[in-house]
C-alpha cells in the first residue's frame, strides 16, 4: 500500500511546522531566563515540554483525519495541537498568556482546547485516554463514524487509566485509538524500569483489540498502521494500540539537566532526524529541492506570524481570573 | 383536601423520574454507572430507566469509575449529557482526578470555550454500620475544590427538582444524594424518605439554602439528613419555649451566605450540624463565612457539630457515638442558649 | 504431581469450615431483620458479602502458606481469612461488633486485620493489590522467602490498581501471586459486560508473566497451580495470575434481589458443589465416611464456639470510637 | 560570632539530609516515587540518596501512583518504614484511595493493631506560572480526613526537623513541601528558602504552630509560602507602627488550636491567610476554632485571605491577582486595624 505523495508532502510540511514551531519556542522560553534561568520569570513561565523529534506520531495518523475525529494530548501537546489543525495564532498566544489565547491565558501550554477542531490537552498522565474514550462513545451513540485518537507517552501505560479505558473502549467497541510515543523515559526514568514488556502493543492482548509497533520513529510506517486503526475504527471494529519508537531530542522539559541520559545520545538521534528522511523519501520521488523549499519557508512564515500575534496580543485583565470557572 | 392532592414518592424514586423527564426530553442524556442497568442501582437512582431506554442509554460499566466518570467528561464535551453515577462517594479516590481536575477545570482552563454538562450523581451517609469505606459524606471534600456546583438535596421533592436542573445545567454538577433519604425497603424506614412530589417537571434552584422552620432564638444550619434531626430538634425545643429557625443548606457550592446571614441577624445565635467531618469542613465555613460577615450580630459563639475526626466505626454504639443526632442537638442548642 | 492426602483433608476440612461458618453468618445476618429486612439491624448489621460456594480458590493456594506469607482479600474476605488461619473468634466478634474483635468492633466485615498470621482486607475493590504488592517488596529487601497473595474478584481486574500493581510486582520480579475468583457476577454485571477478555490469566501478557486458568472451581487443581506458583514466587521468579472459574451460590450481599440472574442458575451450580465434588476424592482415596464425618463435626464445633464467644462478648464503650485514630 | 556558627542549607538540602540520616540509623527505611534515583526528586528532595544508598533504598517507580502509594502502605504494615513521593500535591487525585481509605484509616480500623510508620512526601505551591493542574496546595483536601497526621514546614531548620519526626513516628504522616522554598536553582531565588540547619540530627514536632513574631495589635495565623509574606507584611505594618504577631502553623493536622487562641486573646484581632482555595479550607478552620473557643476574646471580625476560589490560572497578571502576597496583607490588616 503505497502512500499518496500528497499525504507525504503534508506530512512533510507539517513535520517542518512542528519543528520549527518548537525550535522558535525554544528561543521564546529562554527569553527573560538569562543569565540565571528562572522558570517562572520570561515571555514563556511555567513547564515547557517540547516534541522536536516526536513528529511522527502526530502527523503519521493525523493525515487520517478530519475537524470531527477527536484528539486529547499529554503534557507535551504541541506537535498533535499542529498535526490536528489547531489554530496557531491562538495557541500560541495561550503559551504566551495573552488574552487572545485559546483559553484567554488561563490555561498554558499544559492546556490547550481547541473545539472547533476537537483537540485537547492536559497536565496529568494518562487523564486524557478516558476523555478521548467518552468522545468514542458519543460518536457511537450519534451513529457517527468518527474516531478519537488518545496520544500518551511510553511512561503513561503504566497509569491505571491507561487499563480501565482500554477495557471499557474494548468492551464497547469504541472506535480510539491509543497511540503511544515511546521516547525511552518518562522523565528521568528509563522504558525498562517503567514498563514490564519490551513493547506496549503487545498490551493489546489483554483487551482482545489490535496492536501495532511502528520502528525507529518512521513516519510513512506511521502513516500506514495508522490507516488501518482508524478504517477499523470507523468500521465499528474497536480500538487499536499503536506505539511508536520515537525519539526526545530536548530534555523532558526545558532546563532539564538530563544528567540521566548518555551525552551522546541525542547526537545519535539526530543523525536519524526523521524529517531528513522523509526528505529524501520525496527528493527520490522527484520532488524537486525548490518545492520543498518553499514549503519549509511557508510553514515558517505561518509560525512567525503565530509568533508574532502572540507578542503583540495584551495580557488579560488581573479580575478576569474571576471568569470562566462556570459558563 | 390538601392529602387528595398529594402525590407520595420515595427519595429515589423521585430522582429516578427526574432522570427520565429529562431523558425523554434531550435525547442527549443518558446514564452510566456501576449497576444502573437492570439492577437500577443499588440505592434505585435509576430505576426503572433501563427497562424504557435500554442498553444503549443506560451503561452498566466495569468497575473502571477513572475510565467512565473520565468518558463523561470527553462526552459532555462533545455535547452529550451524560447522568454518571459513583456508587457510593466513599469510593471517589479511585477517580478523583477525573473530578476535580477535569470535570471541574476544564471549562476554566479552556477560558470558557468547552461546557460540560454532566451531572455526577454519588450515594452518602451513614448510620447503618457500614463502616470506615462506606458511610461518609464528605461533603466539605468537593466544596472545597473550584468548578463544581454541589447539591446535596433533603427531600425527594428537592431531590426531583434539583436533578432535573442538574441534568439542564451547563456546567459540572456533583449531585450528593443521602442513602437514607431514598426511602429503601432495606434501610430503615424514615418519614422524610417519603414526600409529594409533583408528577410534571419542574426545577429547584441549586444555589438556594432554605428555611425550614422559622424561628427566633437561634439559628440551625444543618444539610441532608441532619436537617431532618434539626427538625426533630426544633420541636422538641419549642416545647421549652425556643423557637429554632432551621435552614436546609441544599446546596454546598455555591454555598448561600444571604440566608444564613439573614437568619443569624434575626437570632444573633448559631449552630451548625454536619454529617461529615468536623475539621475543615461545612461546620468552620458555614461559621467562619457568618464570623466574617456578620460578625456584630452574634450573641455568643457559633455552635459545631459534626463527626469528631475519626473514621465511621463500624460497631452500633461507637457509630451512633460519632454521629450528630436529634438528642445531641437539642443538648447543644441548650448549651448556646445558656451563653 | 499428586497432592498428598494430609492436604487433601486440610483443604477438604478447611472448606467444610468456611461453608458452615457462612451458613452459620446467613442465620446470624438474618437474625433481628424480621419480618422487615433492614440492613442497620439486627445482631450483625451493615452489608454482608458471604463466600458459600467460592472456598477451592481461598483453600487451594493457601494450603501453600505459612503464618509469614502474607493474604490481602477484598470485601468477600472470610473464606480467605478462615484458609489462612486467621484468629476465628476475634474475626467473628469483629463482624459482631464487640470489643473483643480484631479491631476492638471498629472495622467490621470488610475490614478484618489480624496481623499475627498477616492477614487484611478491605471494602474498596482491588485496593488490596498494592498492600500485597508492598508485602512482596518488603518480603524482597528483607532476603526473605515469603510470598504475598491478593485475592479478588474477576470484576475488580477491570480496575487500574489491578494494572498498576501487577506492572510493578512484575518489573520488579516481586513475590506475588493475584488471585482471581471469577464467580462470574460484579454485583450484577455479569464479566462479559465488564471484562473485555474471556479470561484474565490472558492478561499475564502484559506483563511478562506467568498466567493460569482454573477451570470448573476445582480445588486439586487450584492446588496444583497455586504449588506452582507459591513456588516460583518463592525463588524470585516473580509475580502469577491465576484466575479459578468459582461459583457464588449467594447474592451478592445478604438481600440481594438476584433479579439479573436466572432462577436456575445456583440450583444448576450447587449440583457441581466443590466440596461434595471433594469428598467423593476423598471416599475413592480409602478415606473413611467416619474421618470425614469426625473433620465435619470438629470443624463445626470450631465454628460455634467462635460465634458463642463472639455472642458472648461486649460492645465496646461508646468514647472507645475516639481512640485508635493513631498508634 | 552568631554568624560564625551558621550552616546555610536551603530546603530541599534539608530534607534530603534528614532522610540520609534517617536511612543510616535505621535500615527499614527506604525511598520510593517517581524520578528520586538518579534525578534526585525533581524537587530534590531526594538529592544524593540513591549515590549512597543504591537502588536497592531507593526506588524509581513507574508512573503508578495507586501501587507505589499502596505498595508503601502494605510494606509499613511489614514493619518497613518507606518514604514515598507524590511528585505534585496536585496528582493526588489518581491515589487517593490508598492515601485516606487506606494509609489513613487501616490503623483505626483494626483497632490498633495494624500500625503503618510511613511518610508521603509531596510538593505544594504555586507562583511560577504552572498553571491549574500543577500550582495547588490543598492542604484541607487532606486536613479534613481524620488519619493523617499533616504537615508543611516553612523552613530549612523545621524541613528537616520535621522530616525526621515523621520518619519516626509511627502514624502516617503527609509531609507537604513547599517548591519555592526548596532553594531550587531554577526557581526564584529567595532568602526564606536558605537557613541554618544543624549538621546533627534533630526533631521538631509535628503537632505544635510557632509564634515567628510577636507584636500586640493583631494576629496573623498562616503557612509555609505565605508565613514569609505574613512576615515582609509585618514588617512593613511596623513602620506605620501596627505590631502584628505572626504564627506559623507547621501543622494542619493536629492544629495547634492552643497556640492560635493564646495570641488571638492577646491582640483581640485576627486574619488568617492560606494559599489554598478560600472556602472550607485552612483560613476556615482557624476562624471557626477561634470563634468557637475564643470568641469574646474578638474585636472584630475574622480577616481571611487565599485563593478565591478559582483553578489556578497560568497567565501571569492572572496568577498573580489570586494569590495572596505581602501587599494584600498588609492592605487586608489595615481593613481589619480600621474596625
Ligand atoms: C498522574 C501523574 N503522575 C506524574 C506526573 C508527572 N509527570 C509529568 S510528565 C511525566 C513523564 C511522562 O512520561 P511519558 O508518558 O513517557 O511522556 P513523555 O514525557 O516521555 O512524553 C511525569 C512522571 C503527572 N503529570 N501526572
Ligand atoms: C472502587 C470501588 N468501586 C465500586 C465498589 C462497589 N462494589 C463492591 S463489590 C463490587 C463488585 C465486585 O465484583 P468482583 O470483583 O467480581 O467481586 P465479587 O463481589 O464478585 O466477589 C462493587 C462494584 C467498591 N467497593 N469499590
Ligand atoms: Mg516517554
Ligand atoms: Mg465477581
Amino acid at each position: 500500500m503505497s502512500v499518496p505523495v500528497e499525504k507525504l508532502k503534508w506530512m512533510y510540511a507539517t513535520m517542518c511546522k512542528i519543528r520549527y514551531y518548537e525550535e522558535s519556542m525554544v528561543e521564546a522560553y529562554a527569553e527573560g531566563k538569562k543569565p540565571v534561568f528562572n522558570i517562572g520569570s520570561g515571555s514563556v513561565p511555567g513547564e515547557m515540554h517540547l516534541s522536536n523529534g516526536q513528529e511522527p506520531a502526530a502527523v503519521g495518523i493525523c493525515a487520517h483525519l478530519t475537524d470531527e475525529d477527536t484528539v486529547t494530548a499529554p503534557h507535551r501537546p504541541h506537535h498533535h495541537a499542529i498535526a490536528k489543525g489547531v489554530d496557531l495564532n491562538k495557541m500560541t498566544s495561550e503559551i504566551f498568556g495573552k488574552a487572545t489565547g485559546l483559553g484567554k491565558g488561563k490555561g498554558g501550554h499544559m492546556h490547550l482546547f481547541d473545539p472547533r477542531v476537537k483537540f485537547s490537552c492536559g497536565g496529568i498522565v494518562a487523564a486524557g485516554i478516558p476523555h478521548a474514550v467518552g468522545a468514542a462513545l458519543a460518536a457511537k451513540m450519534n451513529d457517527r463514524d468518527w474516531v478519537a485518537v488518545a496520544f500518551i507517552g511510553e511512561g503513561a501505560t503504566n497509569a491505571g487509566a491507561f487499563h480501565e479505558s482500554l477495557n471499557l473502549a474494548a468492551l464497547w467497541k469504541l472506535p480510539l485509538i491509543v497511540v503511544i510515543e515511546d521516547n525511552s523515559y518518562g522523565i528521568s526514568v528509563a522504558k525498562k524500569d517503567s514498563t514490564a514488556v519490551p513493547h506496549n502493543d503487545l498490551r493489546a492482548t489483554a483487551y482482545n483489540i489490535e496492536g501495532a509497533l511502528v520502528k525507529d520513529n518512521d513516519p510513512i510506517e506511521m502513516y500506514r498502521v495508522s490507516q488501518e486503526a482508524v478504517k477499523r475504527a470507523r468500521n465499528g471494529e474497536g480500538p487499536t494500540i499503536i506505539e511508536i519508537e520515537t525519539y526526545r531530542f530536548l530534555g523532558h522539559f526545558q532546563g532539564d539537566p538530563e544528567l540521566y541520559r548518555d551525552k551522546d545520545e541525542v547526537p545519535r538521534l539526530q543523525e536519524k532526524d526523521p524529517i531528513l528522511r522523509l526528505k529524501k523519501v520525496l527528493l527520490e520521488k522527484e520532488i524537486s529541492e525548490d518545492e520543498l523549499t518553499s514549503m519549509e519557508s511557508s510553514v515558517k512564515s505561518e509560525v512567525d506570524e503565530a509568533y508574532r500575534f502572540a507578542r503583540e496580543s495584551a495580557y488579560p485583565d488581573p479580575e478576569d481570573a474571576l471568569r470562566d470557572v462556570f459558563v | 383536601m390538601e392529602t387528595v392532592k398529594k402525590r407520595l414518592l420515595t427519595g429515589n424514586k423521585a430522582m429516578a423520574e427526574a432522570i427520565r423527564l429529562e431523558m425523554e426530553r434531550d435525547e442527549r442524556v443518558f446514564v452510566m454507572g456501576e449497576d444502573v442497568g437492570a439492577y437500577g442501582g443499588i440505592f434505585g437512582s435509576t430505576q426503572g430507566l433501563f427497562e424504557k431506554f435500554g442498553t444503549k442509554r443506560v451503561l452498566d460499566t466495569p468497575i473502571s469509575e477513572t475510565a467512565f466518570i473520565g468518558a463523561a467528561v470527553g462526552a459532555a464535551a462533545e455535547g452529550m449529557r451524560p447522568v454518571a453515577e459513583l456508587m457510593f462517594v466513599d469510593f471517589f479516590g479511585v477517580c478523583m482526578d477525573q473530578i476535580y481536575n477535569h470535570m471541574a477545570k476544564i471549562t476554566y482552563m479552556s477560558g470558557g470555550s468547552v461546557k460540560l454538562p454532566m451531572v455526577l450523581m454519588t450515594a452518602v451517609g451513614g448510620g447503618y454500620n457500614d463502616a470506615a469505606q462506606h458511610s461518609q459524606t464528605l461533603y466539605a471534600t468537593f466544596a472545597h475544590l473550584p468548578g463544581l456546583k454541589v447539591v446535596a438535596p433533603s427531600t425527594p421533592y428537592d431531590l426531583k427538582g434539583m436533578m432535573i436542573s442538574a441534568i439542564r445545567d451547563d456546567n459540572p454538577v456533583l449531585f450528593m444524594f443521602h442513602k437514607s433519604l431514598q426511602g429503601l425497603g432495606w434501610m430503615d424506614q424514615i418519614d422524610a424518605a417519603v414526600g409529594h412530589v409533583p408528577e410534571e417537571p419542574y426545577t429547584v434552584p441549586l444555589d438556594k439554602a432554605k428555611v425550614i422552620r422559622e424561628g427566633k432564638d437561634i439559628t440551625i444550619v444543618s444539610i441532608q439528613m441532619m436537617t431532618h434531626h434539626a427538625l426533630e430538634a426544633a420541636s422538641r425545643l419549642a416545647e421549652q419555649g425556643i423557637e429554632a429557625e432551621v435552614i436546609d443548606l441544599r446546596s454546598l457550592a455555591p454555598l448561600d451566605k444571604r440566608t444564613i446571614i439573614d437568619s443569624v441577624s434575626k437570632t444573633h445565635r448559631l449552630l451548625v450540624v454536619d454529617e461529615d467531618y468536623l475539621s475543615y469542613g461545612m461546620t468552620a465555613e458555614v461559621s467562619a463565612s457568618v464570623c466574617e460577615e456578620a460578625f456584630y450580630e452574634l450573641e455568643c459563639p457559633i455552635g459545631r457539630l459534626a463527626v469528631p475526626d475519626v473514621p465511621i466505626p463500624y460497631s452500633r454504639p461507637l457509630e451512633k457515638f460519632i454521629l450528630p443526632c436529634t438528642e445531641k442537638i437539642v443538648n447543644k442548642v441548650l448549651e448556646i442558649m445558656k451563653e
